[in-house]
């Protein structure tokens, strides 16, 4: 399945990009993240296990073991800090 | 009048229209409004600028569901949330939070409420521009989130 | 600037100007204000104008105090308290709290604690005029003891 | 001794007048309330014991043991009902 991919902030800066189409067979949260932490380098260390940062699904906040569907809208970002 | 009112704006605004805007309701004796503005430090010293960077539709969406959680709480005729993005100097506003309701108390608990939750559910990212130009990520603060909790 | 104002005035006042006075400081973030406006109820109905008293000497004095003490509670870098007296009408502003501080919990609480106290402390009295022409004394209200006792 | 008196909202009303200048020799704000309620009429009705009323000595707020001084201004208003 495809997901639209998108990251924020600091995340944006560290990954050097803000959106990118995802082509993975990932069935939840969890399982999405790992596969990203196998591109090493920033993508392991940004989204280590202990790290601060915040997933949301079709614009919602979401845990770690929310479900993935094909064309989901997943946005990975560093805690907020507007206001 | 749209008594309930998101905005997420390049552009400044008009503190003193905003309140009047929502002072024209004869059941309304109280209107609390909040103002961020850009200080001079924050996570750094001498801070020049802000840079704010947000998450297009989904912010919308979250501020019109802290004021949907804030109407359920209280009694509230009309609520504005203004927040601005993009690069802003020192001492402009960057958030503007105004309610309005019958009674007092209810006019300040939410439009607190309505801080707390956009400090820590809205997707708004804040950089820091110093004055020689080194740019910082604003790290989220434990007292914000802990403001927020009170509430729950 | 001078940061901490009494005002006590017939006129109306602008509200939009009070907290941009009040938001030039650069250590500032937070500014809170707090809007009273004539309503169409209070101790009775359809009521058309208020006719406010007051004690003049006692008033500034009394507000001056109670800035004070706002100031040993919370960091506080500025504060305007304008109440107007005489005939005001319906949907009229009588009372502006404007707050300044690093800290936006201290702005709000400052501005709230501030409210209480005028309602409680501050003598002004305040007469409702009903769209008869009927005149009444409003009553002190046992809820505006209590919002000022849980500061105490 | 004389006090300058003054009265405020309803109690103004209810006494007919706004300001006196009053010859006593009352001790206390609890005696001047003693001498003022034997006026009759409003005043003993306006100034009964359970009554909810505020005095001011020199525009601070007193209890009613508070002494009192040749000169003082001593107001007696009803309970506050602004902002």
């Amino acid at each position: 399945m495809k997901l639209d991919m998108l990251y924020f902030a600091r995340l944006k800066d560290s990954f050097g990009m803000a959106t990118e189409q995802l082509e993975t067979e990932a069935a939840s949260v969890d399982e999405l993240l790992t596969e990203l932490r196998q591109r090493g380098g920033h993508w392991s260390s940004e989204l280590a296990a202990g790290k601060a940062f915040r997933v949301a699904r079709n614009q919602e906040l979401v845990r770690l073991d929310a479900t993935l569907s094909d064309g989901d809208e997943i946005a990975i970002f560093p805690p907020v800090t507007g206001g | 009048m749209q008594p309930f009112t998101v905005r997420i704006q390049h552009e400044g605004f008009d503190c003193g229209a905003e309140i009047a805007r929502l002072s024209g309701n004869p059941a309304c004796g109280a209107v609390v409004s909040f103002s961020g503005l850009v200080r001079d430090y924050g996570d750094r010293q001498n801070i020049a600028a802000l840079e704010l960077e947000h998450y297009p539709g989904m912010t919308e969406k979250s501020l019109y569901a802290i004021i949907e959680q804030a109407r359920q709480r209280w009694q509230l005729q009309a609520a504005t949330i203004i927040h601005r993005v993009g690069r802003l100097a020192l001492g402009e506003a960057i958030v503007l939070v105004v309610t309005a309701s019958s009674h007092r108390k209810d006019a300040f608990a939410a439009a607190e409420f309505l801080m707390d939750f956009l400090k820590t559910e809205a997707p708004f990212w804040k950089k820091e521009i110093q004055q020689d130009g080194s740019v910082h990520w604003v790290e989220a603060k434990a007292s914000d989130q802990h403001a927020a909790g009170r509430w729950q």
